[in-house]
């Protein structure tokens, strides 16, 4: 029972390190899919900024310099998985196969945001900190009962470590063996609080020898070691129901949402040396240097994720607000009789 | 042969769990043990420990445990050990379980049941005797339930079972053993969560639910005596409130009496009083009154006999109501 | 110089930590991002980090480690970010906060603020709206307290730190920035907390406090020009209730409207509601009626204005009250 | 950062292991000192027991088995610091000072048995499992703001270890590193949940790992390798702020309380087995061999804490109830001008 100290594999300049081989073409394959919702997603992000900036979105939270994190987890997982997000994960769902105007119906205020019908068993945005853990722990419970080969991961922040139902999470998952993956987005804030106000160890993986469970820190803008590290997980949790526990360690390069303003908190040389490590620059450097990415295709995929965001957008700016009715169809306060 | 609120709960439980495969039972020592008040006995036994699960101390988790089983296809039945370590999972409850079928606009909902025995009176240490079920009712979403009779609780819990959306369903300790009846396991032509009247009269209407129904009745036949005939409603579920049994009545009483062991202000009391003032106000010849406990922490054992109302408070209550 | 509700509770944050050594701040975000709403704006830099603490996320923990400090000689002020985050706390403010100077016969006490924004009506994301405040109402040994204007909101917030018991001090975040006026800083010769006639009337008597307040004013000021002068009461205190005024008030006006954004079913206006029945049945000339939100989840920021009580539906409200 | 596999110094005969050396003669003593309050603690338990039996107290949890614990807890810390109970607590409590009728008073259903006017900055008996943990947290926080040399000692049983707030208030302590020891009664049960249903892992300890907190497992029945390990603690929390957590492994031998039947779900060898490692007898085994306990002491002792027992059961039974008003006094809701 350990914790491993933060695990990379390519250097900033994208070049494999010696020490790491890859197993298959297939990997590479996957990449580069990862590396397209990446894309995709820093380009909403930017998109919804700016429907936010002119009063045509709510609070928004982007997750500039996190994506190689969700849209690797989004992508390794498989279609009967169920993913339990918090509220940064747009990379992930949008590899789960959300259509991007969903995000900004959500974030515009609008339940039907929440409306999964690609993946009908995810979990929808979670705002109320660590509370998504819980969930997750039943739904990990149902799959194992009904005998179901499929496992459960949520995400939660550096912040969420600090909430009491994470613990409690944990600690039942291993109790009971469940096929969980918890998976921390380490972007050493919290909105203003920082990483060593927000817990007084070493790493954030260490919380999980509190319940048994084996932790990993892995550098979070690294894609491969995220996807190899991530596969792991997701097996040893699928073929030997092993709770896991990963910690990605990035840097928040964004305010933490549209309504806070970084500059009040951070310092401009660290969020500037964060910048340098942006996750998609090394992931095109790296599948440049594996001969799976080529220069025209930075303009392209740059291109169709604009086209597609522009579309969400136009979507979700001509959709007509819900009917009031439907403000009062969701309460559950009848009986009925099905069993 | 007559059994007592405990062991229809059991037999309701019991029966639950062998119609529908996919529900589970949650909570802190309900397996051998039975539960600490024997509710669950014999479950675990019969149906396993993967359905019938002893869970470390964590109310929060279980709360939000039922959310993500209750989505994924599993009806949980939650137990938590008294009322007043409910308060961890009120987050959980609050804002999710009350919640997530508004907020996915249908596409995931939570059938699950939160059981809990509330209230005083048994002489148990502090924190055992809590009757907060006010802050259940004012959050949409939820359904509160009480049951007072062994029969209404099996078919009450039988029903909250099978509902497709969250339910509290609070067990009056207090009478858990000394009301007993034969338990008719026949469905009921009604809903059992409807209110209903337990005693026709013509006097005043008094509106109470839970163990402080029993004192209403003891308290109605001394009033008898006196010439004065309360009608008695059993509300047994607080929230959604329907109240048109109740209006009937005291638009034909012309006064009500509400009782409840929660402290006075803010109360389940206040809500309903409200209502019926505002409903019947043409019928009134009396202020409607309630009778609680007052708003202090309730007392430790020594001294909780002069917190909850009292069979004679009800009956001097009464008389007044009735002389107005 | 005007200023607004938050440069209101800043500037009485700052005399009492300047006044008392032994204030302390707690809160997520509160040091140099000053708050999500700046109301701790610049006290970090001024009274230091021992003083001004930014936490981790962990509400239970804050409100655990209030009851803690204030046991042991300090005054803390917790910042909870938003009220519906601070449903994790509930579990130490109902067994702890409110009941340890019971608990202990005095010996111990609990001096300390909990403050947090409540209400909606500026368009944020869910959980930033709730309006929750009845829960907190109904535990005894606390007390809850609303400001609707900064010199208000400066003297409550004073007062409530010199309290030798636990306040809950809500603030009604959609007025924040928006109502402002010179600060008196004067102490007033009547406690902050008492209620207060906002403008007199003969016609009707409006109950209403926080955000709520101001947009009666407003639907009052129309209400004028058609001949309608309602009596506007501001409740500042919630629990525990004082409705002297409020009894006074209707005796005279004979008609009461009590407005909360809160939903309708076992809000605080039902208690008030209650009340005013009661004690006023003789003088109502018509039923006390309620303007608050339906029983439903709170809408997510598209529809939220569906949700809350709106200036029209005061009017018309009020209308209908006189008319009756 | 390390988790200590379970310590202990003298084996089931009292024999001091070779390993160890005994610091000082004054250690003895205050050996026989704690052994005298486990004692007496031994007989208010079966005092509490009969007066509850005999409907003259109500519930009531005793501490059987587990007396080493509270009282070398409660004997080593000074007055002026805090002791944070739960509320099996009454060897430290008494060793404090506690009179044994204030015992009896709580457990009777009377509030003034929490008027520890013995220490009074003390925390009363705590019901909700673990909160009592943040009050720690808060109470460790105002000694080192008060720049007071104090520490505060906080117990939870195993139970307790599962609940957010325990891991909530390590989390904050080591942050601001806060004068302040954790300690575990690990009795195996949570009144009929055994400890590998409540946690998933090898060692309570080591759930101080999460917050960066070193953690100790000691022998429960071992009063001097309890002794060692909590002075140890409470220097290191004393002079460096360093926040301590400390598993004390033992046995429930006694039911959860008088509301409960253990037979029911505990096995008798395990029970039997248990008994026999009962620390009051180890204690006394040791101090013989070092001179310290005479067999008559045996005797005497029992008989001294039935005196003092049976005086504090009749003072209790012949206290009068409260007023009435004393119901509605202690609501604090009242303003006042005080700063
Ligand atoms: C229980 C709770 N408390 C406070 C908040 C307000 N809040 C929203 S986001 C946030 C910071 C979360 O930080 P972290 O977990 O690190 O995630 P990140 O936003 O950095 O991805 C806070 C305090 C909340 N949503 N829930
Ligand atoms: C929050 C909460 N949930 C449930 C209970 C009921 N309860 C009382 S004692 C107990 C078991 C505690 O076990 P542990 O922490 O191991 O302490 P022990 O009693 O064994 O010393 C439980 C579940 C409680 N007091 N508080
Ligand atoms: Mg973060
Ligand atoms: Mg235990």
């Amino acid at each position: 029972m350990t914790y491993q100290h933060q695990f990379s594999c390519i250097n900033q300049l994208g070049v494999l390190k010696q020490t790491v081989s890859l197993d298959t073409k297939a990997c590479l394959n996957d990449l580069k899919d990862i590396l397209k919702y990446m894309i995709l997603s820093n380009v909403l992000d930017k998109k919804c900024i700016a429907l936010q900036r002119t009063g045509r979105l709510g609070t928004f939270a982007a997750s500039t310099g996190q994506e190689a994190i969700f849209a690797t987890a989004g992508y390794l997982l498989d279609d009967q998985d169920v993913y339990v997000p918090y509220y940064r994960d747009q990379a992930a769902l949008l590899a789960r196969g959300l259509a991007a105007d969903k995000v900004m119906s959500y974030w515009g205020g609008d339940e039907r945001g929440n409306d999964f019908s690609h993946q009908p068993q995810d979990m929808p945005y979670c705002v109320p900190i660590a509370t998504q853990c819980p969930h997750a722990v039943g739904i990990a419970y149902a799959l194992k009962y009904t005998q179901q080969n499929n496992v459960v991961l949520v995400t939660l922040g550096d912040g969420a470590t600090s909430k009491g139902d994470f613990y409690e999470s944990m600690n039942f998952s291993k109790i009971h063996n469940l096929p969980i993956i918890y998976l921390i987005n380490n972007n050493q804030w919290a909105i203003s609080v920082p990483i060593n106000l927000q817990s007084g160890n070493q790493a954030l993986s260490q919380k999980g020898l509190s319940a048994g469970i084996d932790g990993y820190s892995v550098d979070g803008n690294d894609i491969l070691a995220l996807y190899q590290c991530l596969k792991h997980a997701i097996k040893q949790a699928r073929e030997h129901n092993q709770p896991q526990l990963i910690e990605a360690v990035t840097y928040r390069i964004c305010d933490h949402t549209t309504a806070d303003d970084a500059s009040r908190y951070t310092c401009p040389e660290t969020h500037t040396h964060a910048t340098s490590l942006d996750p998609i620059k090394r992931a095109k450097l790296f599948l440049k240097q594996q001969d799976h990415w080529h220069d025209d295709e930075d303009l392209k995929h740059q291109e169709n994720s604009q086209k597609i965001v522009q579309a969400a957008a136009e979507k979700y700016l001509n959709t007509e607000t819900q009917p009031i009715t439907s403000l009062y169809q969701y309460h559950g306060t009848q009986e009925d009789t099905t069993t | 042969m007559t059994i007592d609120i405990v062991t229809a709960i059991n037999l309701a439980l019991s029966q639950t769990l062998q119609n529908s495969a996919n529900t589970v039972l949650l909570g802190q020592d309900i397996g051998k043990c039975g539960g600490v008040f024997r509710v669950t006995e014999g479950l675990q036994t019969k149906f396993g420990t993967k359905r019938v699960i002893d869970t470390p101390i964590s109310e929060s988790l279980l709360a939000g445990m039922a959310v993500g089983m209750s989505t994924h296809g599993l009806r949980p039945i939650v137990e938590f050990q008294f009322m007043g370590f409910l308060y961890p999972a009120l987050d959980q409850i609050i804002n999710h379980l009350a919640r997530m079928k508004n907020r996915t606009r249908g596409r995931l909902s939570c059938p699950s049941v939160l059981r809990m025995p509330y209230g005083g009176g048994i002489g148990a240490p502090e924190h055992h005797s809590e009757s907060t079920e006010a802050l259940l009712a004012h959050i949409p979403g939820l359904k509160v339930v009480v049951p007072s009779t062994p029969t209404q609780a099996y078919h009450l819990l039988i029903e909250a079972a099978n509902c497709n959306d969250p339910v509290i369903f609070l067990e009056p300790k207090r009478i858990y053993r000394s009301v007993r009846e034969k338990l008719d396991t026949e469905p009921t032509a009604t809903s059992a969560s409807q209110p209903r009247v337990v005693i026709p009269g013509n006097d005043l209407t008094i509106i109470a639910w839970g163990a402080m129904l029993h004192d209403t009745i003891e308290a109605s036949k001394q009033l008898n005596r006196q010439g004065i005939y309360p009608e008695i409603i059993d509300l047994v579920t607080l929230s959604p409130l329907n109240l048109t049994l109740a209006y009937e009545s005291v638009s034909k009483t012309n006064r009500c009496l509400i009782i409840h062991e929660a402290c006075e202000s803010f109360g389940v009391g206040a809500e309903v009083g409200y209502r019926i003032f505002d409903h019947c106000f043409n019928y009134l010849e009396a202020p409607v009154k309630r009778l609680c406990s007052p708003d202090i922490t309730i007392p430790y054992s020594k001294m909780e006999h002069h917190y909850y109302p009292q069979i004679n408070d009800i009956i001097q209550t009464s008389q007044a109501l009735v002389e107005y």
